[in-house]
């Protein structure tokens, strides 16, 4: 699949109509998401703070799940030199970091309620706070690089260090986290969580992943596109 | 026994510009090929492309009928414009250095500084030398590990006209044992040798 | 192997030119142990059990500002392409510098920082330990470092980047070295922690330099 | 006085793309107050006393480590011999530098070290006088600093030279400010810290300059 | 009106070395003075002492009947071995800065780039251009910003036969506006001057 795509041409014309079609599907789980989450009963033990969750947690969840469809394009373009794969790459990371800064304000908003503080160095969230050092990371080297192949290759290398380091970053605050139990007394979520809110927050989830998709395929079109338009004009100025 | 440099319709592009597309050349042993061509031709570019740095558009490059490959970085020395010595450093440490990670040896080292009058100025500091003299520092790695390909990048350019006569003759030896030279000039080269000459936007 | 101490000699050279070596040591154990007690004000009850952390990320801090000059000057004035013709591949020429740098730079500060944690109040017995996560957690932040450092070769701005790309790599190593130490001290296991930052600088070791040999041939084409 | 400005606009640039910058504040804040919990265990309490400490520690490394960049460069490039024959004397063209290296360094970690100490729990009152410290202490490193950069210009082991030089020349200025900020915490008086603090940042301020300036006309002969 | 350069039984040494003794020179407005001689003879170590770097062991030089200070100072363009440009900055930047610094204008740098067919170049980081280019790029400063004195270190060496001669009817005007040029140099100008040899060991 991956592979029948790989030729932009294909992907171009394969994509056209993806992107909007899953765009407006995404609307629809949207709306439906969010009036399930406000009609949803509230938590015996959060009260209504509770419906930050169904923002928060899909966000949560949607920031790894980037990080991974991240590194994985990263991979593609450094093996194969793939030009499609880094147009991926390069369009996932800014929607990756939306996502955490999304888990990161939802969250600090959901603690003050419930830790009477914005922030706590509970072992989740310090892990994402480092996910989204490694996203801006990302982000700046890419800025920072301004010829398009060293870019490419070099950011798909920073990519892939970092897909090796967040499992190991999340295991290393977990391990903290055993150490020193942390201040706050609300253990995260956990499977303790009553169907009423899970219908809810699977569908969010849902949604976010159907949004994600939509986004980095239109994005991905324009970044080709864009290459394109670059590579006519040079060849009209005559190469010079 | 070596069959050369082989370039078959290279194009080179850095940036978003193309240098030049559909160049060939062969280099046999024994030979010396002196490129010219104006600022920004594609000189540099072609010797580093030569030297395995840069991967071309399109077109082969091909050593001993490989493509570039860690055999070919240790039959080539690359001399550029830059020549990669540390300010801090004295001229025998550095020279010391090029020469044993090339291959060769604190004999063959010193033999080069004698070759190339080196010996009054192997304790200053690099900083210290004159343009000349820190350009003779470089040049005296290619005598002191001896490999066959030579990849020059304007070598004489800061040389006063004695020491490139001693390195005209240098080359000559190095030639007449088999080896081959391409290099990139503005002056010609005090050799017998083929030229070729790169077009392109200045 | 004559040719990697030719090339290791000739680093070692450069990063103590370069301001590494033992004055560094001192430097760092001079701040250290001069500022934290002044800002504490010198309760060394409440130092003693913070030293460790504290001279912790003081060394992550140290590792990561020395980190520009790894190969930045190599490439711009042109001795990257020697390095790159020589008879080893770029993988054991990045094994090297990161060598240089750990030896240059981490070294010094895993000398000094048990120094630094015991003059704050620490307990002597945790010297050994310190010196030891110091030592092995420097070897971390050395190659994860080289990582960034190689990655950022040619950007427009080098020292920024490299700190930021860098950062939060070093999270696990402070983690775990930070984290034996302080069990130690408060006479917990401490084996675990040391062992996973072992387990983690030998695995940088083994890996950063395919990614920064990577990222030089990529700077130089 | 336009010449200075286009000199402290390309010295500002170029210490910014050395490392410096505002990005790197925020690069140490992330750093210190991320790494500090985590290495010395989330109890805040216990941070509390010691974030200004650990500000300074990482306000006084920065300057230490980004010291070399300072002339070095000019000197090994040729740029020095464009500034001496500028409009300005030498003496402006070093004050240009110092006030450089300071806005690069010096007083992004200002910002970002009262943030960062208030997030390790500081109490906010004491963020006004942390920055304040910082600002004018980082004054004093940048200009103390220079002296040693400029005198060990083209010596072998510039950077050595460079701390040797230096670290003693750091202390006062360290000494005064973290005194100054524990002194405010402890509810001790703390004006006579910050007033020596201040002092002695002007003094250097006003009397670096012309050593610089010497130290560089003789390693340009 | 100026009355040029004046160089009085000059003795000079670096280190320990004695480079030479009682050397003399005058350099009248609107005359080019090239200085040739081996490596290490001590051209550049001449041209320091004239912008007022070194400081020699005897003898006088003055400029406009002064000795070094900072009028001199700035009445002179030197341009050595090394440009001082810097790697990660733009071509643009660094001609900005050199020319304001020297007194010239933005609109006097844009100028000079045109003069020296710079202009595509001008966004390329200095570290993307070839050596040629860098060097045009340097020389533009002297145009950019008008000073009676040019100190100038083997200026054309990585130049192309065509910048070669552009530059040259760049020093003719100069000249013919009654500027100075002092030039080391190991290969002639394309102008009309006298040249004055600076013996000394290599
Ligand atoms: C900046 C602050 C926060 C961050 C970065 C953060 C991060 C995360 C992450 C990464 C997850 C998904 C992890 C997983 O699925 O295993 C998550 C889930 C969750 N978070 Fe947060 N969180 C923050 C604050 C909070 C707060 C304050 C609350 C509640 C008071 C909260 C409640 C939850 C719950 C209930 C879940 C779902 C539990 C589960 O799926 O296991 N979070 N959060
Ligand atoms: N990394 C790069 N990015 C963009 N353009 C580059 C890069 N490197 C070189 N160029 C451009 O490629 C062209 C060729 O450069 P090259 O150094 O090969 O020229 P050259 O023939 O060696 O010129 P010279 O005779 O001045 O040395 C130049 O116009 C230069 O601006
Ligand atoms: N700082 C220094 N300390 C000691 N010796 C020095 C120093 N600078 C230069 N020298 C020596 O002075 C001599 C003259 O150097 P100079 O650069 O003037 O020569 P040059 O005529 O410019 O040679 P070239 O044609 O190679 O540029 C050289 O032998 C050099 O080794
Ligand atoms: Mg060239
Ligand atoms: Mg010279």
């Amino acid at each position: 699949m991956i592979f029948g795509l790989a030729n932009p041409q294909r992907f171009m014309s394969a994509t056209r109509w993806v992107g909007p079609v899953l765009g407006g599907l995404a609307a629809i789980l949207l709306a439906v998401g969010i009036w399930l989450s406000f009609t949803a009963p509230p938590d015996y033990q959060q009260g209504e703070s509770v419906r930050i969750m169904f923002v928060h947690v899909p966000a949560a969840w949607m920031a790894l799940f980037v990080y991974a469809c991240l590194g994985g394009a990263s991979f593609f373009s450094l093996i194969f030199r793939h030009a499609l794969a880094d147009a991926a790459a390069k369009a996932a990371a800014p929607l990756g970091a939306g996502f955490t800064a999304l888990a990161l304000a939802t969250g600090s908003l959901w603690g003050r309620p419930m830790w009477g503080a914005w922030w706590v160095w509970d072992a989740r969230l310090t892990s994402v706070l480092i996910l989204f050092f490694f996203y801006l990371g990302y982000l700046a080297l890419r800025a920072a690089l301004d010829d398009a192949q060293r870019a490419a290759r070099a950011s798909a290398i920073l990519a892939l260090v970092g897909l090796i380091n967040v499992p190991i970053v999340h295991f290393s605050v977990n391990w903290w986290n055993t150490l020193h139990q942390p201040a706050s007394v609300f253990r995260l979520g956990g499977p303790t969580i009553a169907w009423s809110l899970l219908l809810p927050l699977m569908i969010m989830a849902l949604a976010y992943t159907v949004l994600f998709f939509a986004l980095w395929i239109v994005r991905t079109r324009t970044e080709v596109i864009r290459t394109r338009a670059e590579a006519l004009t040079l060849r009209r100025a005559g190469g010079a | 026994m070596l069959t050369g440099l082989a370039v078959e319709n290279l194009s080179l592009a850095r940036g978003h510009r193309t240098l030049f597309e559909g160049l060939s050349l062969v280099l046999e042993p024994g030979e010396l090929l002196s490129l010219t061509g104006a600022n920004g031709a594609g000189k540099t570019s072609l010797l580093r492309a030569a030297a395995g740095f840069i991967r071309p558009q399109s077109g082969t490059i091909r050593f001993e009928g490989q493509d570039a490959d860690d055999a070919r970085a240790e039959a080539l020395h690359y001399l550029g414009h830059q020549d990669g010595l540390k300010p801090a450093r004295t001229a025998w440490e550095e020279l010391c250095f090029q020469a044993e990670w090339c291959g060769g040896s604190r004999d063959s080292a010193r033999a080069a500084a004698q070759r190339l009058a080196l010996e009054p100025l192997l304790d200053l500091e690099i900083r210290k030398l004159s343009a000349g003299q820190r350009r003779r520092v470089a040049l005296a790695r290619l005598i002191s590990a001896p490999r066959p390909l030579w990849l020059l990048d304007e070598p004489m350019a800061p040389l006063d006209a004695e020491r490139r006569s001693v390195f005209g003759t240098v080359m000559a030896e190095h030639l007449s044992g088999g080896g081959m030279i391409l290099a990139a000039v503005h002056d010609p080269l005090p050799l017998a040798g083929r030229a070729l000459q790169i077009g392109g936007p200045a | 192997m004559k040719a990697f101490g030719v090339l290791l000699r000739r680093e070692l050279d450069l990063a103590w030119g370069g301001g590494g070596g033992p004055v560094l040591g001192c430097a760092f154990l001079a701040c250290v142990t001069t500022l934290l007690p002044l800002a504490a004000g010198s309760s060394l009850v409440r130092l003693s059990g913070f030293a460790p952390g504290a001279a912790w990320v003081a060394l992550a801090l140290a590792s990561l500002l020395s980190l520009e000059r790894m190969f930045e000057r190599d490439f711009e004035d042109g001795a990257l392409d020697l390095l790159a013709l020589g008879p080893l591949p770029l993988e054991a020429v990045a094994l090297a510098k990161g060598l240089a740098q750990w030896a240059a730079n981490g070294l010094p500060l895993a000398v000094a920082a048990p120094i630094a944690a015991v003059a704050l109040g620490a307990r002597p017995e945790v010297a050994l330990l310190i010196f030891a996560c110091a030592a092995i957690g420097g070897l971390g932040f050395a190659f994860t470092g080289g990582v960034g450092a190689s990655v950022a070769l040619g950007a427009r701005r080098g020292g920024v980047l490299i700190a930021v790309i860098v950062l939060p790599l070093f999270a696990p190593p402070v983690i775990f070295g930070a984290g034996a130490v302080g069990a130690y001290a408060a006479g917990l296991p401490w084996i675990g922690g040391f062992g996973f930052l072992c387990a983690y600088s030998l695995a940088t070791l083994a890996l950063a330099p395919f990614a920064m040999a990577a990222a030089v041939r990529n700077a130089l084409s």
